[in-house]
């Protein structure tokens, strides 16, 4: 099992001092994925109450003339 | 009665008279773009340094952005008006090959679009000082250069033509498509600026047009029979 | 000649119609009937090529037209909301380029159907100076010079006069006659001397056809 | 295998199957996503130039190749859906713009952020992010063009025929990078340093991010088809009664 790098946690942030660029580079990664896995989440909620609510309206209005 | 059949080149030169009458009945189509070429190279010293050396460096990339541009603008007069007018949907529907006809629309619009951006390209490049042996490259790659960007543009105005509004958009779909011809076609004025042989180049954008010319068609009416729906 | 079975097309949420069946046979006409956006246009629009949006077969001649697009095209003519004119052009160099884009080139025949629509003296007068009649005119003289056997017409008789209409329906019975047919959509009151079916998008399916 | 085939794609069947097998796919993608990372961040050994930075590594190779076979992907469903008018493959085009695009950010983002250690400057015009960068372009020219369409058909069909057109550009794109990067700058590797005389041990982590990613771009994409699945299938049966059972949240 490979050893861990870093000699402490706050050395791990430091990334040799090049904190900056690597921990910008995966925020922008994780928000990145975190959007694409959360938009279709919203979108299906959205998506069932519309739905929900054309069932609805089709119930209780007549039925269409021509079917 | 005087009723003879044409063959498809017949009716193809029909259609390629028809569009140089149209372009040649409302110059505003052909002139327009050609003033949007002159001005725009124009604001390049105005906007920047007017020192030769410096324009010189940046002449070619200047030109063929501009003529790129310029071509783009252009292509608005080539569906849009049939299409308002219900001449489109005549020519979807008409039993000749509709590639051949396209093809034929395309050269029409082209020769009075794109060949004068050719031949005024010399006056834009002594407004840049670029020196005298660039002028052969640039002239021969806008020659080549442009059919292939009025092919491109028209699939775009092709896809877009059913959207009223297309006109940034068709930017957007086609700039990054044309720019393999932007690149060879600037890279090759400035290898011959370095005094380096340009033909590879030529022959790169002629494969370009070759390439374009065949397949562009079959897009084009494919994009067609979707917008006309 | 054209025959359609169970023909469903949908637009935006809307059933426009479904399971529509009818064949046309030489020396018919006929007229489909339909309120407003009940969907004429776009019948006549999937019937001659345009639209592809539809469920169910169109046949042509008995053969799918899939397979034969050439011939289809040019058995049939369709004549839209728009008059296909270029305004720029004159009404000569419009019908040169639609004899054209029909596979031949007759200037005797041009003259003649354009004088026929009563537009003599006006072929080389640029279309935006004629009149929005005469635009249509000009339009509908192209009937004359098709070779198309079965002619599709969105309301041709907007903008006509009298004059017009009448000369119109004397043209559509004698395409019938001829062997042609022909399919229309129009408000007003047909008088034709042979007989017409009808089709109405609005009837419930069993009286329609 | 036709009927297979044709099974496959039926939207219904489609999405029946990925009720089963999502989990599973979710499982695996996070397990080995957590794995690369945590061993790429945390325990791969330090690159002898530039020290931790190269980290970035573990994610911008994965996403910008993931950026450019998720484009070919796409291009194979426009092909399907011109040819045999296969509305699933539509609606996979569709979720595969999105991620194509986003994979394409963020190859951009992190080759930038990779490069300025090195080049000490955040954009250089290097034949790989050029051509990355004109892929971006196409990816937001396809989007727009499909929503640019009132009618989902003709939006899709349109798009179809911009992806096919763009997928005969791609390689004219990245030969023309190449090509004018050599006339300009001499060529700077992007990944050249990191595979110096480094221990293999490097490596390893990406196989885990590289395949990760790969579930990923499956699970994104598998997770937006099936909204557009829902959407354009609204008025078939076996929908209604899906949106009857789904119990009700908030």
């Amino acid at each position: 099992m490979p050893e861990f790098q870093f000699d402490s946690v706050a050395d791990f942030f430091a990334m040799s001092g090049y904190a900056f660029y690597v921990w910008m580079a995966y925020g922008f990664f994780f928000a990145v994925m975190f959007w694409n896995l959360i938009q279709p989440r919203l979108a299906r909620r959205k998506l069932m109450k519309l739905l929900r609510a054309r069932q609805v309206r089709e119930q209780n209005a007549a039925p269409p003339v021509r079917e | 009665m005087s009723r003879y059949s044409l063959g498809v080149f017949g009716s193809l030169r029909a259609t390629f008279t028809r569009e140089l009458l149209i372009l040649w009945r409302n110059p505003g189509d052909i002139v327009n773009p050609l003033m949007f070429f002159v001005i725009a190279v124009s604001l390049f010293p105005l906007g920047g340094d007017s020192d030769p050396a410096y324009l010189s460096g940046i002449a070619a990339g200047v030109v063929w952005v501009t003529a790129l541009l310029a071509v783009m603008l252009s292509m608005e007069s080539l569906f849009r008006g049939d299409y308002e007018d219900g001449s489109l949907e005549q020519l979807l529907l008409s039993p000749q090959p509709l590639y051949f006809h396209l093809l034929a629309k395309v050269a029409g619009h082209w020769l009075l679009s794109g060949l004068p951006l050719v031949l005024l390209s010399p006056l834009l490049a002594l407004m840049l000082a670029l020196p005298q042996d660039a002028y052969a490259p640039l002239m021969i790659g806008l020659l080549l250069g442009t059919p292939t960007l009025t092919l491109i543009g028209a699939i775009g105005m092709a896809l877009t033509v059913g959207l009223g509004r297309g006109g940034l958009l068709l930017a957007v779909l086609v700039l990054p498509l044309s720019i393999p011809v932007l690149v060879f076609g600037a890279g090759m004025v400035q290898t011959a600026l370095a005094g380096l042989p340009y033909t590879g180049l030529v022959a790169l954008l002629g494969a370009l047009l070759v390439l374009a010319l065949s397949l562009a068609p079959l897009a084009i009416g494919a994009a067609l029979r979707i917008s006309i729906n | 000649m054209l025959s359609v079975n169970a023909l469903h097309c949908e637009r935006d949420e809307r059933v426009l119609f479904s399971d529509l069946s009818f064949t046309i046979k030489l020396g018919e006409v006929w007229q489909l009937q339909g309120a407003n956006g009940s969907g004429k246009t776009t019948l006549l629009r999937i019937l001659c090529g345009l639209n592809h949006d539809y469920e169910g077969d169109i046949l042509w001649q008995g053969e799918p037209v899939r397979r034969q697009v050439e011939e289809f095209r040019a058995g049939v003519f369709y004549l839209g909301h728009s008059p296909a004119i270029n305004k720029t052009l004159t009404p000569l160099q419009n019908l040169r380029w639609f004899c054209a884009v029909s596979g031949f080139a007759d200037d005797a025949a041009i003259m003649a159907a354009l004088a026929e629509q009563g537009l003599r003296g006006y072929e080389e007068v640029p279309c935006r100076h004629l009149s929005a009649g005469q635009q249509r005119r000009v339009s509908l003289a192209r009937l004359a010079l098709s070779p198309a056997s079965l002619w599709i017409l969105d309301e041709p008789f907007t903008a006509l006069d009298r004059f017009g209409v009448a000369a119109l329906e004397r043209q559509v019975a004698a395409k019938a006659r001829a062997g042609g047919a022909v399919l229309l959509t129009t408000h007003h009151q047909l008088r034709l001397d042979c007989e017409l079916q009808r089709i109405d998008l609005d009837a419930p399916r069993e009286t329609r056809a | 295998m036709w009927q297979w085939l044709y099974k496959l794609g039926s939207p219904r069947y489609f999405y029946d199957m990925t009720t089963v097998f999502l989990p599973w796919l979710r499982g695996v993608t996070y397990f080995l996503l957590i794995v690369g990372l945590v061993w790429g961040l945390g325990f791969a050994p330090p690159d002898y130039q530039m020290k931790d930075n190269y980290r970035i590594i573990y994610i911008h190779v994965p996403t910008a190749l993931g950026a450019m076979w998720v484009y070919a992907m796409m291009a194979a469903m426009a092909a399907m859906h011109m040819i045999w008018n296969l509305k699933l493959a539509d609606m996979v085009a569709k979720s595969c713009a999105w991620v194509g695009a986003s994979y394409c950010a963020v190859g951009l983002v992190t080759g930038s952020f990779w490069g300025k250690p090195t080049w000490g400057v955040y954009w250089i015009w290097d034949a790989k992010l050029t051509a990355m960068l004109i892929l971006f372009f196409i990816y937001i020219g396809v989007i727009a063009l499909r929503s640019a369409f009132d009618s989902e058909t003709s939006g899709s069909k349109a798009a179809s025929v911009l992806t096919l057109v763009g997928v005969v550009n791609l390689p004219i794109i990245y030969y023309a990078a190449q090509w004018w990067n050599t006339l300009h700058q001499p060529p700077s590797d992007l990944g050249g340093s990191a595979t110096g005389a480094n221990p293999p041990e490097i490596w390893i982590p990406v196989f885990f991010t590289g395949f990760g990613l790969i579930g990923l771009v499956f699970l994104l994409v598998i997770l937006r088809t099936r909204n557009e699945i829902l959407w354009r299938e609204r008025r078939a049966q076996w929908v209604q009664d899906l949106v009857q059972g789904e119990p009700r949240r908030a």
